[in-house]
């Protein structure tokens, strides 16, 4: 395992008790304000000494209670994009990002300087000093310097938060890079389910200081039982080929021999992908519907229909594809008498694939970088 | 060669004047370190580099001359001075000094200016020509103490204080003051400044020094700032 | 300075580069206290924090006696420093020596205060980049106080320049050694007839002492404006 | 107009120019970070004073540098919830939320404290010092804080980025509720297409300092031309009114003679809506479709098609409910063979109206209260 | 008390009295001008900042004549003051104020270098909700100085206590009305033999000063945490 995290700590209103182990890859902690996040990864940086536990990367054993080993922070190389800011107010940008430069040691990979500025958009802002910076303007020189400090284990506390859509997609696919080519694992704390469902290789969900669940993200959105970030996380993962990219900006992707149709991506023919498919945005239909403006169905069989509370239910349908997830209501469910083992058609419609929820697969390093995204 | 002299700070105009007339004269160079006295003498019981002090108060060279810290037989009384009653104002009334003064009615509700009675040598001798008058007993409530006769002397130029006692030396100079009346000698131990050679090292310059401050030209210039020559 | 003479200008001279001195060579070591102070708790700190206001507390005179005392050539300490060559008792070093330990508690109080103000969080920041505790210390807590530290630079070189009671009582007031600008003032001061000379010193320690208050105003504001990050 | 704002100032590298009217209502400030949003609100608040400007709110002058008139900030009874919360730390949370109402006239309709607690969830916290909260923690309290303050003009700038989805959802209607019963001006600084939409009376556009689009929400959201928020942002609002609550936790809303179908809302019948349908939510079919899971479909009459550089196109199509926006592909479009003045039928998944999206219409003040949200 | 006769528990009592009030005192003065000094820009804001250095540049001596040339009952203020019924020379409210001046720049420093280190913000933050600027300063400034307001106490509590040259100068040395526990201090140093007793006054200053700086401290940290918010 990537991470291996177990820490238990007492505020006096509050007691974090976490464990849990990750393989390589983001892995997105999640959880209500107030739920612990924050505490659990300063345990990580080694900002909080916590009163029992241990924490291991790659294993490398950062700190570690029973055998009394502790590292200080400056030796864990970290990047740590903290929730809010922290810049140094006497450095201007440039000096802000090269700070972690300065000590971490020669032989590090380094991301390039004028790549991470480009990226965020910092470059005009680069002698100037962080007090009149704007909240989404500090908050990319906080990314720019955690990324910028060669760090061996990368801490993101909502670093996303402050800024507009356009940005976070600009942002977005290079974390997937750091964790696809550079390998770096990643601690990301997020409350988008977007960010979720695109970055999360494991999902820690938190709540009152205990992970309540944990695990692959595709298996921890894909449970109707788990819907901690809101019915709208719900979704499920296919694995996908680029097949050609055609002349009205669509890519068709193949997965198991059926064809999806997404916005056009910058990924060569032959690329795989991960492609994301909210539960919410796929609709059902008993008979293969004509005549929709929806490109994408998928045939397949209904594996299993879960209702909770409310009026909604989960379908699950395995497709040639992969299993697909419809959040539908549960009173279309009985209108349309579905039952496990029927044959069904999930409709997606084309645009409901969007950017955000298509990203580069795992272990596809060196594929594609941010500079294609 | 250098003389390095530590001298009472009340000293500094006549040393000044001597000085420069002596390293006119003699080629060698004479430095004058003024401080009070107190300091001056434990500055020497720790080692100081002076050759030779002089005190504003004999106690203190009385204390070096028993730790032997000075060149035997080489102590001399060098300088006397006399209290005086000094008064605000230019134009004040003079009045004879003796048991028959009426010093409480003539402060009225003002202090009495004197340096500190217990510690500092004009005081001292301003306490126990007081006592010796038997006028101690109904001044001391209005009396005002300083930390040196300057001080004491300022509290009555500026009128804070009516009257003081401080030395003649001190008097003389202050034109917002009058010398109101002079104690007699008798009523207080004499006021002496002793000199003497300290028992270090030793060197021409030294000896030499310490022969002009007896002479001629050294009494000019100390009668100059009002004190009486002792050493003969 | 034509208007002072040649006495008087070496008592400027030497009061400045005493003053310039203790600041200097005292504000490393308040730095240092002042961090200790503000961020460590050890056995001793309430000891250490009387001892830096002691000077403070105590008349001058005390101050210069127990320093007499102490670094004179017949104390523990000044009998040892002999040996290595160095003299305090009667020189200019002395001197410095005295005016660094009475401006001391005022360093010390500026910088600590300023330390204080840091918020530790950017500390932690500076740790997870990797800088380690010395660095730390260096690249970011140092430029954050560095206001305090002109603040108590300004505080404690005025404090050097006025000070007079214990250099006078541990060094004495020989000419072109000891003899700074208070101590030729307070000789003035003792003699007929030296007030308009005394008050023609005060006039030029006043006007020195005016234009380093003004250097450090300027200083401060730049360096706070450096620190507010604008 | 409730709220005027014309806005002048120059920083070295950036000047804001701006200038809008907004009726009563929420008026939503986007545009991308560093394009001048805090700026602006700070003009508006008095935290800045703008080279040139004018600055009304029903009709009261802030400030006119033309009239040389400057009402200091503490006389212009604001509510500011700041981008970086600025709680006072010197004061625990009680005295922190307490702080505008001792300042605050002694008539001055006051929001009642125990229900903002219990609506911010900050009940636990009153006796903390805000320096051991959590980042959500922070940010409840500081909306806290200018909510009881009276104000007679609320600035937000971006309230909720660092909450969770469950507690934006709940906050959201406070926002709603001021817009319709207390009828605060609001101006209220987000990047959440879903915030913008749900809240905005007005939406305002800025980009690099300018205001480049500013009119009522309905119509700058409906424009295909102006998709600053992203594509997700494109979509119309239909005036509903609830019929009937079912049992299966739907609820039923009637529009134009259309029924519509929603997870259950906390209205009675006869409670008026307003309902927000997402552009990329809507599939479109030529025939009216028959066994889908969809439960909503709107007969219509396409308007016009339109379509920019992408794969994409934005169909309008006049239903008896009102007019809806189906974002779909230009491939779609032409498959179909879509015409404006066609008949088709918009395909709206019932769950796709999302709690979010829903919100009480203007005018309906008492009606709904955060309460029953 | 045992050990210590009448007289010496007299000028002890005496010194408490007069560093409290003087730091009492000067502490609200201490905090308008420093507030004018890092807050305001006015003509003359070089000279106020100058004339607060003063006491420290000076020599003692030269302050407390000042002192007496200005508040002396036929100085400018002083006959003012007298009209009115207040006497400071040679009472210990004259003693009061002379601690006073000498600790002044020390206060004012301190609580300077706090009002500067106080984050506008939040004080913007204060006025957008309602505060006038005086209530803002009243709840947020002052708060958020009163580390600053503590050291700077300490500090001139301390120098009071220890202050001598400008006392003695102003308003001489009156058992019970001025003779405080410096005065006695220097009193007993002046003749040989005495410094035994001195060092016995010297002590009690010690615990005195050190009781307060334990007191300042534990205060300064309960105020410091409070501020901190935590
Ligand atoms: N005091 C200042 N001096 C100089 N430039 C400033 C100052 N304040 C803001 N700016 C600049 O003005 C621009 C607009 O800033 P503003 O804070 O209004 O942006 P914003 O729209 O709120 O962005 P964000 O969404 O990132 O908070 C930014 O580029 C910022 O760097
Ligand atoms: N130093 C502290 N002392 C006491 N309580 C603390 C301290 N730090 C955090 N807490 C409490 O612990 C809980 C968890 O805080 P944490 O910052 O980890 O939350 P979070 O999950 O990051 O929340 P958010 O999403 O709001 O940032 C909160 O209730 C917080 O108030
Ligand atoms: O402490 Mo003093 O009285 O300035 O030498
Ligand atoms: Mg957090
Ligand atoms: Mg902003």
């Amino acid at each position: 395992m990537t991470l291996s995290v177990h820490v238990k700590h007492s505020f006096p209103a509050f007691t974090l008790d976490a464990s849990f182990e990750a393989p390589p890859g983001i892995t997105v902690l999640f959880g209500r304000s107030g739920s612990g996040k924050t505490t659990l990864v300063n345990a990580v940086a080694g900002l909080l000494r916590p009163e029992q536990g241990r924490v291991a990367v790659n294993g490398w054993e950062l700190f570690d209670t029973g055998a009394r080993r502790w590292l200080p922070p400056h030796k864990r190389r970290l990047g740590y994009i903290f929730q809010e800011g922290r810049l140094f107010p006497h450095l201007n940008v440039r000096q802000n990002l090269m700070y972690g430069r300065w000590f971490a040691p020669r032989d590090a990979p380094r991301a390039e300087f004028g790549r991470v500025v480009d990226l965020l958009g910092i470059g005009a802002l680069l002698d100037r000093r962080p007090g009149a910076l704007s909240g989404g303007e500090k908050q990319r020189v906080a990314i720019g310097r955690a990324l910028l400090a060669a760090p061996r284990l990368l801490l993101a506390d909502e670093p996303l938060a402050a800024l507009d859509e356009a940005r976070k997609a600009e942002i977005l696919p290079y974390f997937e890079r750091l964790r696809d080519e550079v390998a770096i694992p990643i601690l990301f704390v997020s409350h988008s389910a977007a960010e979720v469902a695109r970055l999360a290789t494991t999902v820690v969900a938190l709540e009152a200081g205990r992970v309540t669940r944990a695990g692959p993200a595709a298996e921890v959105l894909a449970d109707p039982a788990v819907t901690p970030l809101g019915a709208r996380a719900a979704g499920a993962v296919l694995e996908a080929v680029v097949l050609r990219h055609a002349e009205d900006g669509l890519t068709e992707l193949g997965a198991g021999g059926l064809t999806l149709v997404v916005p056009r991506l910058d990924a060569a023919p032959g690329t795989a992908m991960r492609l994301r498919i909210a539960a919410h945005d796929v609709i059902l239909s008993r008979e293969a519907p004509v005549g929709l403006s929806a490109l994408n169905i998928l045939p397949g069989t209904i594996q299993d229909i879960r209702s909770g509370d409310g009026p909604g239910a989960l379908v699950s349908l395995d497709t040639a594809a992969g299993r697909v997830l419809a959040r539908i209501t549960r009173r279309s469910a009985q209108a349309m008498g579905l039952e496990p083992g029927q044959v069904c058609h999930a409709v997606v419609k084309s645009v409901a694939v969007a950017p955000d929820d298509v990203g580069g697969g795992p272990g596809m390093s060196g594929l594609r970088g941010p500079g294609s995204a | 060669e250098q003389v390095t002299v530590f001298a009472a700070a009340s000293l500094k105009n006549a040393m000044d004047d001597i000085v420069a007339s002596y390293q006119a004269q003699s080629g060698h160079s004479v430095v004058v370190s003024l401080a009070g006295s107190s300091a001056l003498a434990k500055q020497i019981q720790q080692g100081a580099p002076a050759d030779i002090f002089i005190s504003a108060n004999p106690d203190w060279m009385d204390l070096l001359e028993a730790e032997g810290l000075l060149e035997d037989g080489s102590r001399r009384d060098l300088l006397g001075n006399s209290l005086v009653l000094v008064a605000h104002g230019t134009d004040a009334a003079p009045v004879t000094i003796g048991p028959d003064l009426d010093l409480p009615a003539l402060l009225g509700d003002g202090r009495l200016a004197m340096a500190l009675v217990d510690s500092v040598p004009a005081g001292i001798y301003g306490k126990a020509a007081l006592e010796h008058l038997g006028l101690w007993q109904e001044v001391a409530p209005s009396v005002a103490q300083s930390d040196n006769v300057r001080a004491a002397l300022a509290l009555v130029a500026t009128g804070e204080a009516p009257f003081g006692i401080v030395y003649a030396t001190d008097a003389g100079a202050e034109d917002r003051v009058t010398v109101a009346g002079r104690f007699p000698a008798d009523s207080h131990p004499p006021i002496l400044y002793p000199v003497a050679d300290l028992a270090n090292r030793d060197s021409a310059a030294e000896e030499d020094f310490l022969t002009y401050l007896q002479g001629a030209e050294a009494r000019a210039a100390f009668e100059a700032q009002g004190f009486t020559v002792l050493a003969d | 300075m034509d208007w002072l003479g040649p006495e008087e200008t070496q008592a400027l001279l030497l009061s400045l580069r005493v003053s310039l001195w203790a600041t200097l060579l005292g504000l490393p070591l308040a730095v240092f206290v002042a961090y200790a102070l503000a961020r460590w708790r050890f056995p001793g700190h309430a000891l250490l924090n009387g001892l830096v206001h002691l000077p403070l507390i105590l008349p001058p005179v005390v101050t210069g006696y127990l320093l007499l005392l102490t670094f004179g050539t017949k104390g523990p300490v000044g009998a040892v420093l002999q040996d290595w060559g160095i003299v305090l008792a009667f020189r200019w070093t002395g001197a410095a020596l005295a005016a660094g330990i009475m401006a001391f508690p005022l360093l010390v109080r500026a910088i600590r205060l300023s330390i204080e103000a840091v918020d530790p969080k950017l500390e932690q920041a500076a740790g997870t980049l990797g800088a380690s505790r010395l660095m730390v210390f260096l690249t970011v807590t140092l430029p954050l106080i560095l206001p305090g530290i002109v603040a108590g630079g300004i505080l404690g070189f005025a404090k050097a320049m006025g000070e007079f009671g214990a250099t006078i009582t541990f060094v004495s007031n020989i000419p072109g050694q000891t003899r700074t600008l208070p101590s030729a003032i307070y000789a003035f001061l003792q003699v007929p007839g030296g007030d308009a000379a005394a008050f023609r010193l005060v006039l030029v320690a006043v006007a020195v002492a005016m234009a380093a208050l003004l250097l450090s105003e300027w200083v401060g504001r730049r360096v706070a404006r450096r620190v507010a990050g604008q």
